[in-house]
């Protein structure tokens, strides 16, 4: 196995970045997910809608931020709105192509944790809830969720259900009521993962390359779908490289 | 024309708090909190507040901590990078608060509903949900799963939200209470939503100028209760356009939040033990802090 | 009766402004309520913050306009938004003092017809129907109406209940749900008239100097409630006519 | 960076409306009408639309005139002190269009739920009136009375709006669709209902000064579908700070509208008889009368 000339950030944002097309309106929130989007603006999707859920559209950062609270995420915004103007008007109204996501844990019909998980005896440690997460995962076209590729963060059944996926296997999302197409893509460090949308689970895509095979198969809680031949997830090209070294994270604060 | 002068000082307006109010804050994670306003609210020693934002802030993790917080209505919530709101889930876990966590657009349709005066607001994210499950199974309902009536579509169904006071921090106001948000204005719906709403402003404008500027105001004078100049009250958070966020003193925060007696040390230092919020400002940096987060013009931070 | 050295648009238009308190919010139309308000404002009540239904608040016109849309009505305005951000975080939130309404019937209960009058044989004429109107009556604390006095606008019972009153003797209006108080004072250019609330019926409160209560009953299409003993309408003060002749409408548009 | 350009003709986007749709116009009375949409729609003979509007204006009143108009869904509306909707009132008094009709804030709120994706939301006005008692004697109903899960109120559940396509005239716009609109915006949300959003703008600014003028931008490019370049397009209806209404040709219009005779004779000299919108300009007094209407700088008309 070569050693790869890029970062597991780096693979993952340029794979986060093919995903997307342009013309698009994305809900990113901050790190992997606003890398990858920046990443497809400066590439094929120039177009882009970027919306932070807080009330900002169109935004250029120049600068790394800590937060989705921080003016740096929103430099240059075309669009100044509240969470009824961004989760409202655009998401609630049906026209939010692509919701970034990040969890705690996803399970195997892509219900994801944000709120907290069990800790020693019958304690519980309690985290960021959902902010806009439920939200986006109710209604978005497509959710994409960026993470690492953890047994304990893939799990078989998440331990608090934040933010809804298929909720099942089968049509279990749609007879709930839940108007957005559900999870879409999981991009992890290890591999590119998809959901067969019909039976609401998790299914393997692609493998990153120099990754092997078992070792997606290990580091996951459950048991993924996928087909008999998986092809290599596209490696970051130069340009990609030289984009997101020098423009887009300049400091390496994400990837 | 005399103008009706609201101008009031902090501490006044808080006074005008009684214990067991339902409160908003304008906080969002580190920006544009009511800062200023939390420590007072502390230093009057204001008890068994019901708090409500769409995104937990540090306004509201300061009090929380201070224990004037009864009840924390909100949509979950960070201080960003600089970490979780220590004391809001440390008491969720130790049950010292009662808690009704829902979603950002949900927090924001009860607001926007009860800004209009409309008992109940339909939504369709939070179904299938544990947050949909937990609130459920309270014995106070304030959620109902339903169908609408001409779609048969499912929907929840949310009871709207009033808060007897709304604070919120802005950018500039004038005195008869017309106030200009810049940025994004996650708040400004929760402002209208409550009863009494109380503005405090970094800049007061004179009237005269406010229909040059009408485009940015967000809350109209007719809506407003009383007006408060306090510059640098959002302090450590930022003011877009004004000062960035205080890196140092939130990196110090959220280290000190980290444990009770952290958390106790800190409000001694910053909140309980100085006399008002000017003296909050020195102990923090004073002058050449404040110079050093001066926002740039074109950044905007 | 000595002649009078002011119009009847002129006491009106102080009579109106008379039932106003300084820091009140008023929601008002084109003319004389315009006028009204202003005058008020201009006098005891600088501080009101006039609303205009479409979105705009807190103007100060200089130059006669002819409608609502016109944007002479909105000079010097401080707030801009829609019907949302004055009928609705206004109106329905429950923060208007009075609402200013105009109508072509108004009944003893104080029901109000902009909608549609009966014509020659089954055909009806319609007009301008409801724009806020209905909200405002159904939600103002009080409504002031302006009009003039003439029997076939003061009727027992309206031909179509666009903007309700009282509805009916009693308490129709609240076992209905309507949350606003109701329908509180009708200026006309012969009377200043006002509601028994409990009864829902309209009132007799003080008739203009040089009008004969004959006058005002005959010209009255219903039985109107009164005290044995009527006082007459106080008539504009010098300092008011000055105000209303040369600041508020010097052109005499609507006076 | 390659900005996706929606610019089209004015003919093109029109040319994508179906008969039979929906459309929402901006105008309200004399105010910041879509004059050159309904133009253009009766010139390529457009049938069977539903419009849809808080408060009829004179762009619908065109277009009804027009015999374009199969169902109109409004809150009651006039062309101010210049008259009434002739055609509007016309067209109802002789059932020769289905008509639905509601209050202004009831249309709002249709408008606010249609834009956040609600299928229904309640109101308390309508109740006890005639305007409530012919809506629910209609066979579809759009509206329930009915009482909060919640509160126990009374209160009327209102199905919501969702044009196919909203035509939005403005001041200034970029080529994305980052729309500016200046003065009271009546027509926002009715816009952000609709599935389709036209933004016709009477300046393009390029997309470098959007972030400069961010606090204006009303409908952001993300929800526009495409961008119509025309000057003068609300006239002879006021646009806010750039022309004034034309007293002159409302007059002659108000005259002529006045019976079917008339303004079928308006129709051919100003509508069907020209060539384009920049021919009608021409027809209605060309450069010197636009030079007469030129808002004042201060006055913004």
């Amino acid at each position: 196995m070569p050693e790869a000339n890029y970062s597991k950030g780096e693979i993952m944002a340029a794979a986060g970045a093919r995903e997307i097309k342009d013309g698009q309106n994305i809900v990113v929130g901050l790190g992997l997910p606003q890398v990858a989007a920046l990443l497809a603006k400066n590439t094929h999707a120039p177009n882009i809608s970027m919306i932070n859920e807080q009330g900002v559209v169109g935004f250029s950062p120049v600068d790394p931020a800590v937060g989705m609270a921080d003016p740096r995420m929103w430099y240059k915004a075309t669009y100044f709105n509240s969470f009824i103007g961004t989760l409202g008007s655009f998401l609630h109204r049906g026209k939010v192509d692509i919701g970034f996501l990040g969890a705690l844990e996803v399970d195997q019909f892509g219900n994801m944790n944000s709120t907290m998980v069990g800790g020693p005896g019958n304690t519980i440690r309690h985290f960021t809830g959902s902010g806009g997460a439920n939200d986006i995962a109710s209604l978005a076209k497509n959710i994409m969720i960026i993470m690492r590729h953890e047994k304990r963060k893939l799990r078989a059944a998440v331990q608090y259900i934040t933010s809804p996926g298929y909720l099942g296997e089968g049509n279990l999302r749609q007879s709930t009521g839940l108007k957005g197409g559900g999870p879409w893509r999981v991009i992890t460090d290890k591999a590119v993962l998809g959901f067969d949308r019909a039976r609401g689970r998790m299914k393997l895509l692609s493998i990153h390359p120099g990754v092997e095979l078992d070792d997606v198969l290990e580091n996951t809680g459950f048991e993924l779908l996928r087909d008999e031949q998986l092809p290599a997830t596209v490696p970051p090209t130069a340009e990609e490289l030289k984009l997101l070294r020098e423009v887009i994270d300049p400091t390496g604060m994400y990837i | 024309m005399v103008k009706l002068n609201k101008i009031r000082s902090l501490s006044e307006a808080v006074a005008s708090v009684r214990d067991g109010s339902h409160l908003f804050l304008s906080g969002f994670a580190i920006s544009r909190n009511a800062i200023a306003v939390a420590h007072e609210l502390i230093r009057q020693n204001k008890r068994e507040l019901t708090l409500s934002q769409c995104i937990g802030a540090m306004d509201a993790d300061l009090l929380v901590g201070a224990g004037a917080v009864k009840r924390y209505i909100y949509g979950g919530g960070s201080l960003d990078r600089f970490g979780p709101l220590w004391n809001i889930n440390r008491a969720i876990e130790q049950g010292a608060i009662e808690v009704d966590e829902f979603s950002g657009l949900s927090m924001a349709l009860r607001f926007l509903g009860g800004s209009l005066g409309l008992p109940c607001i339909p939504i369709q994210s939070l179904l299938g949900s544990d947050i949909l499950k937990n609130l459920l199974n309270k014995e106070v309902p304030e959620v109902k799963v339903t169908e609408c009536p001409f779609t048969g579509e499912k929907m929840v169904l949310l009871k709207t939200l009033q808060p007897d006071v709304a604070f919120v921090h802005v950018q500039k106001a004038d005195c008869t209470g017309n106030a200009i948000i810049q940025g994004p204005r996650w708040d400004e719906d929760a402002a209208k939503a409550a009863d009494q709403i109380v503005i405090v402003a970094d800049e007061i404008i004179p009237t005269e100028l406010t229909p040059f500027l009408v485009e940015e105001v967000r809350i109209p004078a007719g809506r407003v209760s009383m007006v408060v100049h306090q510059p640098y009250g959002a302090h450590p958070t930022s003011l877009y356009g004004v000062y960035d966020y205080d890196r140092e003193h939130l990196t110090e925060y959220a280290s000190m939040a980290r444990t009770p007696d952290g958390m106790q040390e800190y409000l001694d230092r910053y909140v309980r033990g100085v006399k008002d919020f000017s003296a909050y400002l020195e102990a923090v940096g004073g002058l050449e802090k404040m110079i050093r987060i001066k926002a740039d013009a074109l950044k905007k931070y």
